[in-house]
């Protein structure tokens, strides 16, 4: 049960770090929430996980079943600002919004 | 109750003043200028009206008022007055007044102008009259922000830089200090509750009593913590360089306040919290004080020799002449457990009245200097010359004023710099040599001076058709400021009654710490 | 306990383990006839459904249909179209994202199919019967519009780029309303389990769902609508819209991938109308008093499989002519009303159906409590519910001790 | 076993997803590596025996977050910025940051030893023991403030076990909000940008 | 039989939510305030009554209950420990709650005000903006009563959300909807790594509940499985690393470097007004979390003491990094952006040095501490939101929110010039304003914790340095604003006397806070919540009168 346990963390460990990586490589807005989405993702694994397998119990089911929603009301805002960026920009290259510097 | 709250009537008169401009319009340009110059000479007759009630004979604090003010720190809104402090009251008060009348040049933005004026005089009067650190620190800054605008503002072409000048040496002094307040305040503690306090009296009595309030170690931290921030007031070499600047860059008014009291508060500051909570090593550092006092004159003196500047040049002999008060209270000798050498006393008395006598002296020198500048424009010694013909009576007051800055004997600047030159001879002679010789140079400097600019053929510089004789007001201030720096130089005793005492506890006090080492 | 088709399950599973001495290949062989089974009814009401579509849509417009190709009224037309199909070359355009492209139609497929899994076609005949048998259902015909939408995009054609942009913005709209209908009948029912809410509404037609109080009755149209929207259907067809966007996602797309989205479309009818049954026109009973009783009578004794089976059989035949009535009603809405605009498809949601739904919603909430002042618990008499409150269903949780917690998802299990 | 079987499938689709999503370049792929992923994590969801967990992940997050992700790459992946070409010094210094990461967080994980740390606590799935994975009806009574999935009368412990009736109550106070906010920006009516109206503030 | 039990607790139930609800009104008003200022909008009622004023009344009736409470149950009005928890344990109702509670909804009125008088948003989006400026306060007036990881998550949610909205709320124009698209992406990322450390710091510990963190974690470091505090062992390595991605979310709301990037851009696209709410709100109720965890940790033995290090190091790189980056800025907004991260770097130092006392046993050194974080926070909120406002009436005369602009306006607008000089002064930190006496608070304790640990002396020495040093900056507007001229073909910028008098009442607790009374009385204030929130661990509250 431990070994499975830990299998689990491990996946939400590699859905984290992709997630980072995401966001810190990525220069297209949405790919950048991608990874925003993979991060919690991976949070939410190792919740779940907890919950099957430690003393976290339900909690950590609910956790990440506020994670989902809260995760969606998110997105949905992000994807509202990158699209006003696109409609000012005509891009979503984070780096191209360069107004702002420093 | 009137004499228990005296202190605070006189502290926030000028800021009531304030408040009344503020509420005043501003177009009325002389309505202004006359309430400023009524809340000026109110404050002075307040001060004036210390003097009845003041016991000569007490050393310890008179007037005193405590009120809590932020109790969960013990912090407290505690004032008092002793004889190292009255007659600096009396020389804010008078040379504010002196100031005020001297601001009649003044034409642009009036209103802001008083009123930063008014501010600064509150802050100046409750650095001379706080008895709780955390208050002496706040009124300690209050100034400095009605100065920066004031340098900033009505300023000469490079106000903005020597504005900043001030304001970032200040402020650095500034910080060194608090560091230095934060480790007396976690070091103290209240006889009775034990709990951290910043009542410098109670401060006061634990450092000079057997436990001391301080190890030594830190007393080193804190005295030279202290010293820094003082000595950029005062200012000492090296911590000199922002005085010219602000000077020459302040209007004529702000010039006199800035020499004839802004300096005086490094001096107070030393001898009211970094002497008496650091004996030990004040003990320790006397030999640097010396040293720091005599390069300040010298240096000071051959600096101001340099200059073509005619308010640069009096800028530079401030900073010689301050460098008597360093060199007198750094005099450190001790005879016994309890008391303190009789030379200690006799050179922090010489550094007082070199206090007040610079004062007077500085202040209208600056006002001599001014009243040329508003007629010509210019202050370039090597375009000067045979003022005198054209304007005697201003060639008079100015030889006069400027004798006492010299040092004339029966003149303010005299008595100062005898006593101190006579303590520094009981310390070292050679070090009492070369201040001495400092006096010669200043000699040299001012008589130059005035040579260059007073005598010699007719003035043909710039402007020469505006030199216009005195006005009565410039006649006055320059008159009352001549008559003072003469009777200071005459009857030095007027002041003298009132600081020895206080001197007195304040050497025994400390020699107590000393001796023990 | 009526046996279920897991049950079932675990028997084929036990049986082929008593013959292959192998736990895994036992499981693994169970699993294949189990998807065989759920494919068969996936694929069954697909190939009806396309036939019949042909025929009523033909009776609609005053002609024939089908019927040369095989057999009476051509019932072998679906079938020979499927063959002609399979066989056409599986093209995929130069500028379409290739790997995209062809992946799109499974996941259609899939999710559709996948559906299947959580309805149950008779009492027990489900093939996993969870506690959120409706919101796991809900949850997987979902990601249908994720198939349209890559189907859409791959294309690399304008019009199949409109058509998947346009079936992504009514379907996340159009699930709103549609989910709120939903929870409308669970309020009633107590229960997400889709068996359960079935079970519950047997006895007279008064017990339907439907007829439970006026807003359930209302919420049935709505989530008709709703349900035909996200199938796509006319007049909700945007995605395809042949008259401005050729065909919509479909364009690019021809033979068997063209078939796939084809067999979804009309599965995925039949899971919406299904779950319409299921949730409002009382499941597989039949509203008869009597023959409700037969259905749900007791089944014990020897030959209770037997009688079981039967009923069962009995109760799919009802479940399959209610649903395949619904289905028809999408045909025949398809066929005779025309296509709305994009706008109108968006503002019919937004404005209208999500409001409403709301306004239902709140209304079934507050209706037990208005009845509760009159001292009734039903309109009708005979309360429903009464079979399994959530209470009951508590008090039969057993001790700690005698279950393993060994369980999966390809053979979960109903409760105890 | 056949739990294991299910479980590398799943994670192997889980992981390589996610991987997918960082290595590939074009935004729509990316996104679909993105659905993958998650709706492979919704399979270990169910393995875990959190079918609503997962049913919920499939529902709203496949089905709503993700389609809604797509929607915006279909808005705005137009030309060329639709692909993103990484430049190779990016490529190697971000698999190595990721690497470096990732062996941080595998090396603390992996040698935790749960045994020893959970002792006084059962799993959940003994502990709720209703059916298994039919975790709804404990969360729907959590999600009211009712703490009844292990046994009811923990709850005069309250310390122990939570009733969630306050998040689940405030966080549709935070969904409308949010809702409010996401209509006000990709509403039709824009500001005049005239630069003399507004300047650059 | 189960069923029976569960009955009971449905009956039992509205008795025990009852009085947590009573204590958590005013966030339910301001709830409520969300759906009137929606509901208005649908029946048509903004025409005749703006949404501010909804807005301001549904704030003013919050307060009201709030201090209320406070008012009429006198200083006791708040419980402490067990008591002290509502919902569950998922929030608390102590002292730090109260005073943030207050300290947010005071901060909300002045906000509204704000924007009432300089219009940014106009009739047509108040509804909209007032929705989200409500919606992100109860997302930080949860961050400030959060007692459990998830609420922590959400409260961070809920806070952060409206608010990248409101960066971007000016949506057509370029500036603002890249400054929300960077806050957005920024702030999401971060929230992520926050919850991955959440999830790790949960599972570890087997509990969400933040007082159990603490206590499991000192169970667990002391328990017989010999765990102890060495790094070398797994569980605490996953703990410390949990710890730290929690850390990363909160300095992010804090815009400490290195996770500040956002801020600048964040602020200088936003409108001014949410600048100043942000930059003040956010920060605050950020701080009251951040108090919360760290407090948690201090079962965390040897490793507390590196980790305060850490975190001091942060907050110095912090200060000397916004102080030296805003001298550069020629943007106002910009420049206060840098200034907020130097702000935070010097609060920071005080949490630092609350936990060197803790962990050191020195709970009234931790009670100073915190009380001199609070204290600067409530100073802070007069002196930013002042300059914000000033700021964002200027740009409404002149258009322009450069300091270049800003020349010679003090014939202009002299009660702006001068009210700004004071609020930018008081963030410098010069007696005797506010800000010195905030500065003195926060930073006396550090330099008493140096007899704890040398390094706290050099977080003072650091933080006084850098007071030095942004005296530069700051001083470019009142420069520009006081000494040089008015160009000839500038804007008239002329105010009316409704913006000056507001002004001045935002500048008015600043000089009051700086020498009048009213400074013992706040700090007493202060000193009571901090003395709870920092002995509530032990148990029974020790007194209910600080002693000190």
């Amino acid at each position: 049960m431990d070994a499975s346990l830990t299998n689990y963390l491990l996946i939400g460990a590699v859905m984290f770090v992709s997630g980072v990586v995401c966001m810190a490589t990525k220069r297209n807005g949405i790919a950048v929430l991608m990874g925003v989405e993979l991060v919690l993702n991976g949070a939410n694994v190792n919740f779940v996980a907890f919950s099957r397998h430690t003393s976290l119990g339900l909690d950590g089911q609910i956790v990440s079943l506020f994670v989902i929603v809260l995760a969606a009301a998110e997105a949905a805002v992000a994807l509202a600002i990158a699209l006003n960026f696109y409609n000012n920009y005509q891009t979503i290259d984070v780096d191209r919004g360069d107004k702002l510097q420093g | 109750m009137f004499q228990e709250h005296l202190p605070t009537l006189i502290i926030f008169a000028p800021t009531i003043g304030a408040v009344l401009l503020m509420l005043m319009p501003k177009d009325n340009e002389e309505g202004l200028r006359y309430t400023a110059l009524t809340v000026t000479i109110v404050t002075f007759i307040l001060t004036l009206a210390l003097l009845p009630g003041f016991d000569m004979s007490e050393a310890g604090m008179q007037y005193t008022y405590s009120a809590e003010w932020i109790p969960n720190w013990n912090i407290n809104y505690q004032l008092g007055i002793d004889g190292i402090s009255l007659p600096l009251i009396l020389l804010t008060s008078f040379i504010s007044l002196w100031a005020m009348v001297a601001s009649w040049s003044i034409t642009k933005q009036i209103k802001g102008y008083l009123i930063l004026f008014l501010l600064l005089e509150t802050g100046m009067l409750g650095v001379f009259m706080a008895t709780d650190f955390f208050l002496f620190y706040v009124f300690w800054e209050v100034m400095l922000l009605p100065m920066y605008f004031l340098i900033g503002i009505w300023g000469g072409p490079r106000k903005e830089y020597a504005a900043i000048k001030f304001f970032l040496y200040t402020l650095f002094g500034s910080v060194l200090m608090l560091v230095a307040l934060l480790m007396i305040y976690f070091n103290s503690h209240h006889p009775e509750s034990n709990e951290h306090i910043f009542d410098l009296l109670l401060l006061t009595d634990a450092a000079q009593g057997n436990e001391g309030l301080l190890n030594p170690v830190m007393q080193q931290w804190a005295f030279w913590l202290l010293f820094i921030g003082f000595a950029i007031k005062i200012p000492s070499v090296p911590f000199h360089t922002w005085l010219p600047d602000a000077h020459v860059e302040a209007p004529t008014p702000i010039s006199m306040i800035l020499a004839g009291v802004l300096l005086k508060m490094g001096g107070y500051g030393i001898l009211r919290i970094a002497f008496p909570l650091c004996p030990v090593a004040v003990f320790d550092g006397s030999t640097v004080l010396v040293a720091i006092g005599v390069i300040s004159i010298i240096y000071g003196a051959f600096a101001a020799m340099a200059q073509t500047d005619f308010k640069r040049l009096v800028a530079y002999s401030s900073v010689s002449h301050m460098g008597y008060v360093v060199l007198g209270i750094g005099v450190v000798g001790v005879v016994s457990a309890d008391t303190a050498s009789d030379y200690w006393k006799m050179g922090i008395n010489g550094a007082m009245f070199q206090m007040l006598g610079h004062g007077v002296s500085s202040a209208g020198m600056f006002f001599m200097v001014g009243v040329v500048y508003d007629r010509v424009h210019h202050r370039n010694l090597n375009e000067f010359g045979g003022l005198a013909g054209k304007m005697p009576l201003y060639t008079g007051l100015s030889a006069g004023i400027f004798f006492a800055g010299l040092g004339l004997p029966g003149m303010c600047g005299f008595i100062g710099e005898v006593f101190v030159v006579l303590s520094a001879w009981q310390f070292s002679k050679i070090l009492a040599i070369v201040a001495a010789s400092g006096v010669i140079l200043t000699a040299g400097y001012i008589l130059w001076t005035l040579q260059r600019v007073y005598l010699g053929a007719e003035y043909k510089g710039p402007h020469e058709e505006a030199l216009t004789p005195m006005l009565a007001r410039e006649r006055i201030v320059a008159g009352v400021l001549l008559v003072f720096a003469i009777i200071l130089g005459v009857f030095p005793n007027l002041m003298f009654q009132y600081m020895i005492p206080s001197i007195q506890k304040l050497t025994d006090g400390m020699a107590g710490q000393m001796a023990g080492l | 306990m009526p046996p279920t088709l897991a049950d079932t399950a675990t028997t084929i599973q036990s049986i082929l383990q008593g013959w292959l001495n192998s736990e895994s290949l036992a499981m693994f062989l169970a699993a294949v006839i189990h998807v065989a089974l759920v494919a068969g009814f996936f694929g069954l009401p697909a190939g009806i459904f396309i036939w019949a579509e042909r025929k009523i849509s033909g009776r609609i417009q005053d002609r024939l249909g089908p019927t040369r190709v095989g057999g009476k009224f051509g019932w072998l037309q679906a079938i020979a179209d499927g063959g002609k199909l399979i066989q056409k070359e599986d093209l995929v355009p130069e500028a379409a994202d290739g790997p995209l492209f062809r992946v799109a139609p499974y996941v259609v497929v899939v999710s559709s199919l996948a559906a299947f899994m959580f309805l149950p076609f008779s009492d027990g005949w489900i093939a996993i019967s969870l506690d959120i048998g409706l919101y796991l259902m809900l949850a997987v015909m979902s990601l249908e519009v994720i198939g349209v939408i890559l189907a859409g995009y791959a294309s690399g054609s304008k019009w199949a780029l409109f058509g998947g942009m346009r079936e992504a913005a009514q379907m996340v709209s159009y699930e709103i309303p549609m989910s709120i209908c939903v929870v409308i009948p669970i309020i009633t029912a107590g229960s997400l389990n889709l068996n359960e809410i079935g079970g519950l509404q047997s006895g007279h037609l008064g017990n339907w769902i439907i007829f439970h109080d006026p807003f359930s009755f209302l919420a049935f149209f709505v989530y008709f609508v709703c349900a035909t929207a996200s199938c796509k259907r006319a007049p909700f067809d945007l995605a395809e819209a042949e008259s401005e966007l050729v065909a919509g996602f479909l364009t690019e797309y021809s033979g068997f991938r063209w078939s796939f989205f084809f067999l979804a479309e009309y599965a995925s009818m039949f899971a919406v109308c299904g779950i319409a049954v299921l949730l409002f026109l009382g499941g597989w009973h039949t509203g008869i008093p009597g023959l409700d009783g037969i259905l749900d009578g007791p089944r014990y004794g020897s030959d209770a499989y037997v009688w079981t089976w039967l009923a069962n059989a009995l109760g799919f035949g009802v479940f399959f002519g209610k649903a395949s009535l619904l289905v028809c009603v999408q045909i025949w809405v398809r066929w005779t009303l025309p296509r709305l605009r994009i706008d109108q498809v968006m503002m019919t949601c937004l404005k209208y159906l999500v409001p409403i739904s709301c306004v239902l919603f709140l209304g079934a909430v507050i209706w037990p409590l208005a009845l509760s002042f009159s001292g009734k618990t039903t309109i009708w008499g005979t309360p429903t519910g009464e079979r399994a409150a959530p209470t009951m269903r508590l008090d039969s949780i057993p001790g700690p001790a005698d279950q393993s917690p060994t369980a999966s998802t390809s053979n979960g299990e109903t409760g105890p | 076993m056949s739990d294991q079987a299910l479980f590398w499938i799943f994670a192997i689709l889980a992981g390589g997803g996610a991987i997918g999503v960082v290595i590939l370049q074009d935004i729509v792929r990316m996104a679909f590596s993105l659905i993958i992923s998650l709706g492979s994590t919704a399979g270990l969801f169910f393995l875990l025996d959190a079918d609503f967990v997962a049913a919920t992940q499939l529902l709203v997050y496949v089905g709503g977050t993700l389609v809604l992700l797509i929607f915006g790459v279909m808005l705005t992946a137009s030309g060329p910025f639709r692909r993103i070409q990484m430049s190779s010094g990016e490529t190697f210094v971000g698999a190595a940051v990721g690497l470096l990461f990732f062996s941080v967080i595998a090396f603390t994980v992996i040698d935790v030893e749960w045994e020893t740390l959970d002792r006084s606590h059962r799993p959940v799935a003994e502990a709720t023991n209703d059916e298994t994975g039919n975790t709804s009806r404990a969360i729907g009574l959590r999600l009211v403030g009712i703490p009844a999935d292990t046994e009811v009368g923990i709850h005069k412990d309250r310390g122990e076990k939570t009733g969630y009736l306050l998040p689940f109550e405030i966080v549709s106070i935070h969904l409308l909000v949010v809702l409010v906010g996401a209509a006000y920006l990709a509403r039709a009516k824009r500001q005049e940008t005239s630069e003399a109206a507004g300047g650059d503030a | 039989m189960l069923a029976n039990s569960i009955n009971q607790l449905i009956t039992d139930l509205p008795t025990q939510i009852g009085s947590d609800v009573t204590a958590f009104l005013s966030e339910l008003v301001l709830c409520g305030t969300v759906v009137a200022l929606l509901l208005g909008r649908l029946l048509g009622i903004d025409r005749k009554m703006p949404g501010h004023w909804i807005a301001m009344a549904g704030t003013l009736i919050a307060f009201g209950i709030a201090f209320g409470n406070v008012y009429a149950n006198g200083p006791d009005a708040y419980q402490v420990g067990e008591d002290a928890q509502l919902f569950s344990g998922l929030l608390v109702n102590d002292g730090l709650t109260v005073f943030f509670r207050l300290f947010l909804l005071v901060f909300l009125v002045l906000v509204i005000a704000l924007t009432v008088l300089s219009g940014i948003p106009d009739n047509e989006d108040g509804p909209d903006f007032y929705t989200l400026l409500i919606g992100a306060t109860i997302g930080m007036m949860l961050m400030a009563s959060a007692n459990h990881l998830l609420m922590l998550f959400l409260a961070v949610e809920m806070a952060s959300v409206p608010s990248y909205v409101m960066v971007g709320f000016l949506k057509g124009k370029r500036l603002s909807s890249e400054a929300a698209l960077k806050y957005v992406v920024y702030g999401a990322g971060a929230a992520g790594v926050m919850l991955y450390g959440t999830s790790l710091v949960a599972g570890m510990l087997g509990t969400g509940q933040l007082h159990l963190v603490a206590e499991k974690l000192r169970d667990l470091l002391t328990s017989e499985v010999g765990v102890g505090t060495d790094m070398s062992t797994a569980a605490v390595r996953t703990i410390v690393l949990g710890v730290m991605m929690i850390l990363v979310g909160l300095a992010f709301k804090l815009s400490l470097v290195p996770f500040h990037f956002w801020c600048p851009d964040a602020f200088e696209g936003a409108p001014a007004e949410v600048g100043g709410f942000l930059s003040v709100a956010s920060k605050a109720a950020a701080f009251a979390l951040l108090i919360r965890v760290v407090h948690q940790l201090t079962g965390f033995g040897d490793l507390a003491v590196p980790l305060a290090i850490g975190l001091g190091v942060i907050a110095v790189v912090s200060s000397t990094f916004g102080n030296l980056a805003a001298y550069f800025q020629t943007n106002v907004k910009r420049m206060l952006a840098y200034s907020t991260i130097a702000h935070a770097g010097y609060m920071l130092t005080g949490v630092v040095a609350m936990l060197v006392a803790l962990e050191d046993g020195n709970q009234m050194l931790a009670t100073d501490c915190v009380e001199g974080v609070l204290f600067y926070l409530s100073v802070y909120l007069f002196m930013n939101l002042g300059a914000f406002a000033i700021v964002a009436l200027i740009r409404n005369r002149t258009y322009s929110e450069e300091i270049a602009d800003y020349r010679g306006l003090k014939n202009e607008c002299p009660w702006l010039c001068v009210m700004m000089a004071v609020c930018l002064f008081s963030l410098v930190g010069l007696p005797p304003l506010g800000g010195f006496v905030a500065k003195f608070f926060v930073l006396a304790p550090v330099w008493e914790a140096a007899s704890i640990h040398w390094s706290m002396g050099v977080l003072v020495g650091f933080a006084l340095l850098n007071t030095v040093f942004s005296l530069f900056y700051y001083l470019k507007v009142p420069v520009a604003m006081f000494i040089v001229d008015r160009p000839e073909d500038a804007r008239p910028a002329r105010t009316g006397s409704t913006e000056a008098v507001f002004v001045l009442l935002l500048t008015a607790p600043i000089l009051l806070l700086g020498m009048s009374p009213l400074i013992s009385k706040l700090s007493l204030a202060a000193e009571r919540v901090a003395h709870d929130t920092i002995t509530v661990p032990d148990g029974a509250r020790t007194s209910t009168s600080p002693e000190k």
